[in-house]
């Protein structure tokens, strides 16, 4: 069966993360297809690679990269809650002649016409908030 | 035909509240994160009482986040303890899935 | 692909962020074409009380905002007689084009639904 | 002595229903925020009757919150409007403060 | 400058991290050599429930981090009895260390502080 | 009188931070002192300088930036929320070996104990969420 999944909150802060991150993986061991996972809202801090967790705390970013890597995931960003919020990549850093830059592929900024399509081309979204 | 996630404490959120609100009869609901506290809150046991609906409700709590918060011993039938697995094969088998937070 | 998708919208606006992204996410379905029902749920009502301004507190009027529904083809907006009664309002205390209906009906349009999406 | 500051609404948070239930007699309640919500919620109401209490509990809300939110002519007495000057003052003038969120 | 300081900790634990948050500050403030008194106030006493395990969701165990409370010195751990029997608990099902008190000693807990934070 | 406020929610996801922003304009205008305003959780985010917001939108790192330069305040986030949150200063990058950082003065980024002080050396402590 096809899942996407929609992260509204952020890491660190709430289990949401978390959560999302353990059903993407239970999906994949399960012979599920993940089509897209979006995130949203303070979701989108999740696709910061400035992360600098404690050395025994698990590093969100890094297990939605390898994740990604690993299993060809789709991780979308909500570029405009992104923008606001200071989730950035070059691309966008460079457009709005920002100084630096904090995310980058796997993790790409698109618009919510991104989550419609999950939704639509997928069985289930499910939402971790 | 849909499973509710709760993913709040009913004792702070009224996420439970407001899902009990609209609950269909065929429905069922899954306790996740702060969501498992649900387990002692009354709004879930009432809905636990044989006499409360003609086809009771199917309730799910996710066992990693009751044992996290120390409630093993508190969970009881017929609230079933499932695994991150059979979650995912819960919300293949229901046709809408709604969190609730 | 237009598929017929019930959106719940359950936060009040401004306090979150929430009740507006909700509403992009429903003007982005809208101009791709789906088939678009609100429930306004629990403290998603207050979304369409009248008299909003939101200026004082560097905010976009929420209910100016939710104006632009019908030129979206979105005329399916519904509250819950029970949310309205549980705060002491009426249908003419929110902006116009809002349904009241009861529980059953509810469950019929649940079951009507391709997809559910709930902020 | 202690102001008390409703962050929250109480149809969806317990966070007035909590400070409620340690309320000291000479405390306030300042509404701010979707916490202002809570002049249509019962639990804020019964506390204004004369009999619920000898000594009145001072209750204010934030004016620019109640009007963002239309609920200007909802607001009524003793519930007083009060601006964020005001409620600067009101901060200096009780020895405690805390936040319910 | 030492200082009488209560906390309210109001948070269940790992659902959000205001517990963990809560707690850091505590152990600071212990470090700085105030006199710090706990009321675990609302769902906040969830994070005093005994045979918590957070691995299996990738989280410290919250009440293993409460116990080392007492080396700070910090004794006064309180609890509402509303609170306990609101969540069906007694004090079996708690750590050691924790008093329950009624509304009546919270009053007068309240009345000997220099200051009070809420997480 | 001397206030300082703690802000514990990420700007334009929550009302909080622009609350407290007006409760220090307020504070200022009324001829208070504003000790400190200490940034903890989600309140970190207040700090990233790669903000971007609609022209139409408040831009907060800027709002609290101008506040502080106007009259001198003093913005403290707290160095372990920031840190695993992606909230680095040029010194945090270097340190993590972090090929970017999105913060700078006025925010300092400190330890808990600037919490502390803040509660000890003022009169009210207000807190923001």
């Amino acid at each position: 069966m096809k899942f996407s999944l929609l992260v509204l909150s952020s890491p660190y802060s709430r289990q949401a993360s978390e959560s999302a991150l353990r059903f993407a993986k239970s999906c994949i061991d399960n012979g599920h297809t993940l089509y897209r996972i979006f995130f949203y809202q303070d979701g989108v801090q999740n696709a910061s690679q400035l992360q600098t967790p404690a050395q025994d705390e698990l590093n969100l970013h890094k297990e939605w990269q390898s994740l990604a890597e690993n299993h060809d995931l789709d991780l979308v960003v909500c570029i405009a809650a992104a923008l606001k919020r200071g989730v950035l990549n070059k691309e966008e850093a460079d457009r709005y002649d920002q100084a630096a830059f904090n995310t980058d592929a796997p993790f790409e900024l698109s618009g919510l016409g991104q989550l419609l399509d999950a939704q639509l081309q997928s069985d289930r979204l499910i939402t971790f908030a | 035909m849909t499973l509710h996630l709760i993913q709040r404490s009913p004792f702070t959120h009224q996420a439970l509240s407001n899902c009990l609100k609209t609950l269909m009869p065929e429905d069922s609901i899954l306790l996740m994160e702060d969501g498992v506290y649900s387990i002692q809150h009354p709004l879930l046991q009432d809905i636990l009482t044989p006499a409360a609906q003609a086809k009771p409700t199917s309730i799910y709590a996710l066992i990693d986040d009751v044992n996290a918060r120390g409630l093993e011993a508190f969970n009881h039938t017929p609230i079933l303890n499932i695994s991150m697995a059979e979650f995912v094969e819960q919300c293949a088998q229901h046709k809408h899935v709604i969190s609730w937070y | 692909m237009k598929k017929k998708i019930l959106v719940l919208m359950r936060q009040a606006p401004y306090g979150s962020s929430l009740a507006r992204d909700g509403l992009d996410y429903i003007l982005t379905s809208a101009a791709y074409d789906q088939d678009i029902t609100i429930l306004f749920l629990g403290d998603g009502v207050w979304q369409l009380l009248k008299q909003q301004n939101g200026k004082s507190i560097y905010a976009k009027t929420h209910s100016a905002s939710l104006e632009v529904l019908p030129m979206y083809d979105i005329e399916s907006l519904y509250v819950l007689s029970d949310d309205l009664e549980d705060r002491q309002l009426s249908l003419n205390d929110l902006i116009p084009g809002v349904e009241i209906i009861e529980k059953d009906e509810f469950h019929q349009i649940m079951n009507t639904q391709d997809s559910v999406i709930g902020f």
